[in-house]
């Protein structure tokens, strides 16, 4: 038995657990329950991982099970970890987990609220543990679906169009990695021989340059939908702004996370000669997401826009760096995607938590509300301030090992881009701090606000558990920082041998 | 033997039938009379069998037998079509082809 | 070798109180957490004093040459192999030096804060947001290596914006916070841009290591060029700009008088003493590599310079005390600077930086003082501004006393500590630049003039009619004024140059009467103008504003820098690039994607037409359809 | 003229004209009656052909049986004075334009094709070798479509009787 199928069987018994529930009021218990055994379940394996590497365990991959799926396709099941999928497992595991209390006054249809929502984060899982192409397509699928339902049924505003928009620029991204993937497929064994999905079988095949070429595109703009990529962004305001609470957390959270992941872990990793002779063209947009995102925010009203501008900024500048190539920066990249998605999930339900209580998200319509709600307001400065990278919080670990690593290419044009990119972290604080300043700080502006009630026991958890995540990398990121490098090692290699 | 007239007559004469019917059906739209036209079609399509047979080969029966063979088929064809027909018409007291779009899109 | 490492013990006590204070403090009385801030910080103080003492006195001195000593290293976060960001505590003279000033006007603030902020609501907050700065600007000044400081800088920066933000009711100081953080986060850009560039062509961030004459920044330097100066030009200038964000050089000055909104003793601590020094301290503390690249020290002269006689004369024109004395900071700290700018390497070549760091010990405690003092008038008066004030010396004896120390102090009129150190920064300019020499000895007159124009506006002038009779601050408040009275008075008399030199090994300093008696000289004039301007309320100040008339309001109105600056964020960044950028991203991103799915819309609209549920259409497509390819088949396609 | 050719362009004639009579007059119960004298003139054209079971068949089955089903319909789905509306102008002439072409197609092909002369002889088609033939399964044998014919009408009626059965609600 290996302990990653639990990560994929706890989601499934919770929900058998929820469809079995007779109160609609014991479902969020169940989904709780059942999340906090994920939660143990990833920090046993983040432990176990960090102790086996401790004691010199140098397999490339940690707790791998093969099984063959379909033979004829040569289509397996095929599952194990590395230092960067582990500590995206732990971040999904935060998220979910802040999620489900987040979402803990949800009476509209609750049963099937959690159990999409409970699927989409066995999707989640299922796609950072698979090692095969087919399974994590698969594993993709399965995460992607669930959020065009949760956005239509339970969201707000214009949450039809949005939930529209987002499932159908999400698709066509993950119809522009299927065909990348079948492209690899194809080529995955030039010598003659089965084809293969296996990631690491195709990494050690020698794919022809013309041939990499014409598939990176299809990868990297497909998973590059999901990060936000400019100009394939914008389901990400629309989607945000419409979703319900723990769907923008997971989301933002964790599901944009997937476009960087499956950028660094099929995209350069499989094709590294072409990522090194495209990689400007998506080095300039992704220098353009980051400042553009963060300019983008300073003009909105609406918390979600914000909020999901600077999403763009941020994954912005996750891609950045995983173009870089380089240890550092590719180091900073998996670390940005953590920080951004523990802090974005935080913002995320503070925004729902604000909103679930003055039903509003226009900044300029709330004022003063420190003093009725100083729990959620000093958790909002925290979170505003960890993303505008202060130090002591996870941003700031995440942005400058970027920054740095960027800089240290030797080359002219990648050295100004990271300049260019650096200097968002003005735009940020601009934006931060403007909403921070209108909405928290002043006076009361509505005698309604005055009768606000502070955060109940299940929001502070919910909450409480992001900010331990961006205090706990911010304040020791060195054990994060080592078991990443230990991750990428292989793709470093790989992007070397492809430079030279 | 049959002596004096060319096939082709017979031909041109079930064209002419044939694509009168065919007007027929694409112009009229009660249902009664679009049936009339096809009823025309066939016929048209009979003469055709019965004059290949004769002027062709006057020795097999085929067309002949096809003949019979449409002319049954054309009736359980008008039977069932004039069932459908007053069932529509019970339904929405006409029987205008261009009102029965509820098969659309 | 003694063991500094218990040293890391003086950051992490404010520290845990920040911790303690911020999670429990409001579990207790309000008064709890101040009793239990300032203890702890008396910990923090002693251990420096206690650090001071050893270092200097005992063991800090081999053979004539004050060691640099690394009390505490730790990894934090690995880069590369060689660059990588450690958390420890650098031991040499100006790091030890900043620990008594930090820790002495920190203990002096929590002190006087005890009563200044009594019965405020958020004091527990106070408390913690006081032990953060503490512990920050500490990390910040014994830190090893140039990411560590950034660090710290960027973390006194938001305790800076959090303390001014203090009372977060009123939109004055929540504006006034978030530009402070914002226009020094922009300086901070330029900081970290210059570490990135000093980092790539050196390979570390450790002090010890760039500032070594033979280490890869001084040993051997980049060859690189940009725009006819060298990288390591550009790093320093840019690094530079960092530190003038803190320290409130012009340009970008802006924040610190608006920075006055602040509790009182916040003023004091961050933005008289501490925080805004820092800029010095950083320029100080890569000392040696400033002095192989001089343009970018004459860079440092120049700002310096004329931000001391910028922020002088419009010192002269401003009514709200705070922002006089936020503007003498200003000024001062330009001197500051200007020194670093004009001095050498070594010996009494080195007399500039000896005499900055002089400079920025004896200020700390008279603007320290000065500001206190303020605090005491407006706790008394509840005013800030001068017109409302006028004949308090009755009243406030203590505190009359003690701002007359102030500001004879920092008027450098012997034998009071600003004298001395502002004596030194002169005779270095003297030395090296003539033009730099004629400003700072105009700034000297200047302000002379403009604290005594406090001085006589506030305790002196005519008689006001105050609601309630102005009474003199409790103890807590006025044995902070007296300590720091002490300090400005006598702090003079520390013989630096055996202490704190640009290369740590001590020199004799002679005073030139030739350069002091014009500086007394000139102070007593501005001195004497204040004193026949506004002892007693006259016409004078109107008519000669009025005969200054333009410049006078441009100075009143600050130069209109600030509106410089509203035209830029506002106008430009906010109104023509973030407002386009989220009109483009709507409507022609999002547009196109949105005309893309219209379009597929659009088109599939028009096929369903095709299926429209007329019998007869499908049947005469059909019959077309079998025509056109008979037709086809027959004739075209043979 | 042979009278053959006399009699074939009689019915041909009489065809032709009642056939654009059926589909162009506006009273159903004409049109229906028009549809009668075509299907007549056939079965003329049939014992022209000496086909005279067929003509036979023509006459019983398709005038006989048909034309009246048609006829009974029309008496209970409308109003015989009732004239129909005419077609549109839309509708009429791509219609039409597509018939004429099309009947213009197959003449000119028919008029360019070469006919082959007949062959064999012929013989009197008498009902006996019908009948033989009918339910013959061996060579020119129609056994099998005789039967499956069969079930297809029966299958009609039934089908016919149950859609046109009224339904009890």
């Amino acid at each position: 038995m290996n302990i990653l199928l639990l990560l994929i069987i706890i989601p499934i018994l919770t929900i058998i657990g929820i469809l079995f529930t007779r109160d609609n009021k014991k479902v969020r218990v169940v989904s709780a329950i059942g999340m906090t055994f994920q939660l143990i379940t990833a920090a046993i394996i983040i432990i176990w991982y960090l102790a086996e590497r401790h004691a010199g365990n140098t397999a490339e991959v940690l707790f791998a099970s093969n099984w063959v799926w379909y033979e004829t396709l040569n289509i397996r099941f095929y599952i194990g970890v590395d230092g960067v999928s582990v500590a995206m497992i732990g971040l999904t595991a935060m998220v979910i987990f802040a999620g489900i209390f987040a979402s803990w006054d949800v009476d509209d249809l609750p049963r099937e609220f959690f159990t999409f929502l409970i699927l989409l984060s066995s999707g989640v899982f299922g796609f950072f543990i698979s090692l095969d192409l087919f399974t994590m397509f698969l594993f993709y699928e399965i995460a992607v679906i669930p959020m065009y339902l949760l956005i239509g049924i339970w969201g707000t505003g214009p949450r039809h169009y949005s939930a529209m928009k987002l499932t159908l620029m999400l698709m066509g991204g993950s119809a522009l990695i299927l065909l990348g993937m079948l492209g690899l497929y194809f080529n995955s064994n030039p010598d003659g021989g089965p084809f293969t999905f296996e990631i690491l079988k195709i990494a050690k095949a020698h794919i022809p340059l013309n041939t990499q070429l014409f598939f990176f595109p299809f990868l990297f703009v497909g998973f590059g939908v999901l990060g936000a990529l400019f100009p394939f962004h914008t389901w990400s305001p629309d989607g945000h702004a419409s979703a319900p609470t723990a769907v923008s957390m997971l989301h933002a959270g964790v599901l944009m996370k997937l476009g960087g992941y499956g950028c660094y872990r099929v995209a350069i990793f499989l094709l590294p000669d072409a990522a090194h002779k495209l990689a400007w063209i998506f080095l300039i947009l992704t220098t353009i997401s980051v400042i553009y995102g963060a300019l983008g925010a300073i003009w909105q009203k609406d918390l979600k826009y914000i909020n999901a501008y600077s999403s763009v900024s941020h994954c912005g500048l996750v891609l950045f760096a995983i173009l870089m190539f380089n240890e550092t920066a590719m180091n900073g990249a998996i670390m940005q995607m953590i920080s951004h998605g523990i802090m974005t999930a935080l913002f995320f339900a503070l925004i729902g938590m604000i909103y679930g209580r003055t039903h509003t998200r226009y900044i300029n319509e709330m004022s003063g509300l420190m003093k009725v709600m100083p729990f959620l307001a000093v958790a909002y400065v925290i979170a505003g301030l960890a993303s505008l990278g202060l130090p002591g919080f996870s941003g700031f670990v995440a942005e400058m090992t970027i920054f740095v690593g960027a800089f240290q290419h030797a080359d002219t044009f990648h050295r100004v881009a990271t300049i260019i990119a650096a200097s968002s972290i003005v735009a940020t604080a601009v934006y931060i701090l403007r909403v921070v300043g209108m909405m928290l700080y002043g006076k009361i502006n509505k005698e309604e606000y005055e009768l606000i009630t502070d955060a109940k026991w299940y929001d502070r958890l919910s909450v409480g558990t992001l900010i331990f995540g961006i205090t706990a990398i911010g304040l020791a990121p060195l054990w994060l920082s080592t078991m990443i490098t230990g991750g990428i090692g292989p793709v470093i290699e790989k992007l070397f041998l492809a430079m030279n | 033997m049959f002596e004096g007239v060319p096939l082709s007559w017979f031909l041109i004469l079930s064209t002419v039938m044939f694509f009168v019917g065919v007007y027929g059906f694409l112009v009229r739209k009660n249902l009664i009379t679009m049936l009339m036209s096809i009823e025309l079609i066939l016929n048209s399509v009979c003469i055709n069998f019965v004059a290949f047979n004769k002027i062709l080969y006057p020795e097999h029966m085929e067309g002949m037998f096809f003949t019979i063979f449409i002319i049954a088929v054309a009736a359980a064809e008008a039977s069932v079509a004039i069932a459908i027909i007053i069932n529509i018409y019970r339904r929405i007291v006409n029987i205008d082809v261009e009102k029965m779009d509820e098969m659309k899109y | 070798m003694f063991d500094f490492s218990y040293t890391i013990w003086i950051l992490l006590i404010p520290f845990f109180l920040f911790i303690l204070i911020g999670f429990w403090g409001n579990k207790f009385k309000p008064a709890v957490s101040g009793i239990v801030g300032s203890a702890g910080l008396f910990t923090s103080w002693i251990l420096s004093i206690f650090t001071a003492y050893k270092y200097f006195f005992d063991v800090g001195r081999v053979d004539d040459v004050y060691q640099q000593i690394i009390g505490y290293n730790t990894l934090w976060l690995r880069f590369t192999d060689t660059l990588h960001i450690d958390m420890g505590v650098l031991i040499d003279p100006i790091s030890v030096m900043m620990l008594i000033v930090v820790t002495t006007v920190s203990l002096m603030a929590h002190i006087y804060s005890t009563d200044y902020l009594k019965g405020e609501k958020g004091f527990e907050r106070f408390y913690s947001f006081l032990s953060l700065f503490t512990f920050a600007m500490l990390g910040l000044v014994v830190a090893t290596n140039i990411f560590q400081m950034y660090i710290f800088w960027e973390l006194v920066g938001v305790s800076s914006y959090l303390l001014i933000g203090f009372y977060y009711t009123r939109d004055t100081a929540v504006a006034a916070s978030k530009k402070a953080f914002i226009v020094t986060r922009f300086a901070d850009l330029g900081f970290l841009i210059g570490i990135l560039l000093l980092s790539y062509y050196t390979k570390t961030f450790d002090f010890l290591t760039l500032t070594s004459p033979t280490g890869p920044a001084i040993g051997t330097p980049p060859a690189a060029t940009f725009i006819g100066l060298s990288v390591l030009t550009w790093a320093m200038i840019l690094i530079f700009i960092g530190g003038a964000g803190k320290s409130a050089m012009f340009p970008l000055h802006i924040w610190l008088p608006d920075a006055m909104e602040g509790p009182t003793p916040v003023s004091a601590l961050i933005h008289a003493a501490t925080m805004v020094v820092a800029g010095v301290y950083l320029v100080a503390r890569m000392f040696p590599i400033y002095i192989t690249v001089p343009i970018a020290l004459q860079v440092v002269a120049w700002v310096g310079a004329f931000s001391s006689l910028f922020a002088a004369i419009i010192a002269c024109t401003q009514y709200d005390i705070k922002r006089v004395l936020a503007y003498s900071t200003m000024s001062q700290i330009g001197y500051m600077m200007c020194a670093l700018g004009v001095s050498g390497m070594g010996g009494h070549e080195g007399l500039g930086y000896m005499a900055s760091m002089f400079h920025l010990f004896t200020h700390a405690f008279f603007k320290a003082l000065l500001f206190l003092c303020a605090g005491a008038i407006i706790h008394a008066v509840h005013s800030n501004y001068l017109y409302g004030m006028g004949g308090l010396r009755k009243y406030l004896p203590i505190t009359h006393i003690t701002f007359l120390i102030a500001c004879l102090a920092i008027s450098g009129i012997p034998p009071f500590a600003g004298f001395f150190s502002k004596d030194e920064i002169l005779v270095a300019a003297y030395h090296h630049d003539t033009a730099l020499f004629i400003i700072e000895y105009i700034v000297a007159g200047v302000t002379a003039f403009y604290m005594f124009r406090l001085y006589f506006g506030i305790f002196w002038g005519k008689k006001q009619d105050y609601h309630h009779t102005p009474h003199e601050a409790p103890y807590s408040m006025t044995i902070p004024l007296i300590f720091l009275a002490l300090g400005a008075a006598f702090a003079g008399f520390i013989p630096f140059s055996h202490l704190v030199t640009s290369d740590r090994q001590l020199f004799e300093l002679h005073t030139e009467w030739i350069i002091a008696i014009p500086s007394i000289v000139i102070a007593i004039i501005g001195i004497g103008v204040a004193y026949v301007m506004y002892l007693k309320p006259t016409d004078i100040p109107r008519r000669v504003a009025h005969s200054l008339h333009g410049f006078y309001t441009a100075a009143y109105h600050k130069f209109y820098i600030d509106e410089v600056y509203l035209f830029i964020t506002q106008k430009i960044i906010f109104n023509h690039i973030s407002k386009p950028i989220a009109w483009f991203d709507r409507h022609i991103v999002d547009g196109s994607m949105n005309g893309i799915s219209y379009v597929t819309n659009q088109a599939s609209d028009r096929i369903r037409g095709f299926q429209s549920g007329q019998l007869q259409q499908y049947a005469l497509v059909f019959v077309s359809g079998t025509v056109i390819l008979a037709l086809v088949f027959i004739y075209l396609w043979t | 003229m042979t009278s053959n050719q006399f009699m074939f362009l009689l019915f041909s004639a009489v065809i032709v004209i009642f056939s654009i009579l059926t589909v162009t007059t506006r009273r159903i119960l004409r049109a229906a009656t028009f549809l009668l004298f075509v299907l007549v003139s056939t079965a003329g054209l049939y014992f022209l052909l000496q086909y005279n079971f067929l003509a036979a068949i023509q006459l019983t089955l398709y005038a006989g049986g048909i034309v009246v089903l048609i006829i009974f319909s029309i008496l209970l789905t409308s109003h015989i004075a009732e004239k129909l509306p005419a077609a549109g102008l839309m509708k009429k002439w791509p219609a039409a334009l597509v018939s004429l072409i099309g009947a213009a197609l197959c003449i000119v092909v028919i008029l360019q094709y070469n006919f082959p002369g007949s062959v064999g002889s012929t013989e009197r088609v008498n009902v006996r070798l019908i009948g033989e033939s009918l339910i013959n399964y061996g060579r020119y044998g129609y056994a099998l479509p005789f039967e499956v014919i069969s079930i297809l009408l029966i299958a009609a009626m039934i089908g016919a009787i149950v859609l046109a059965k009224k339904r009890k609600d």
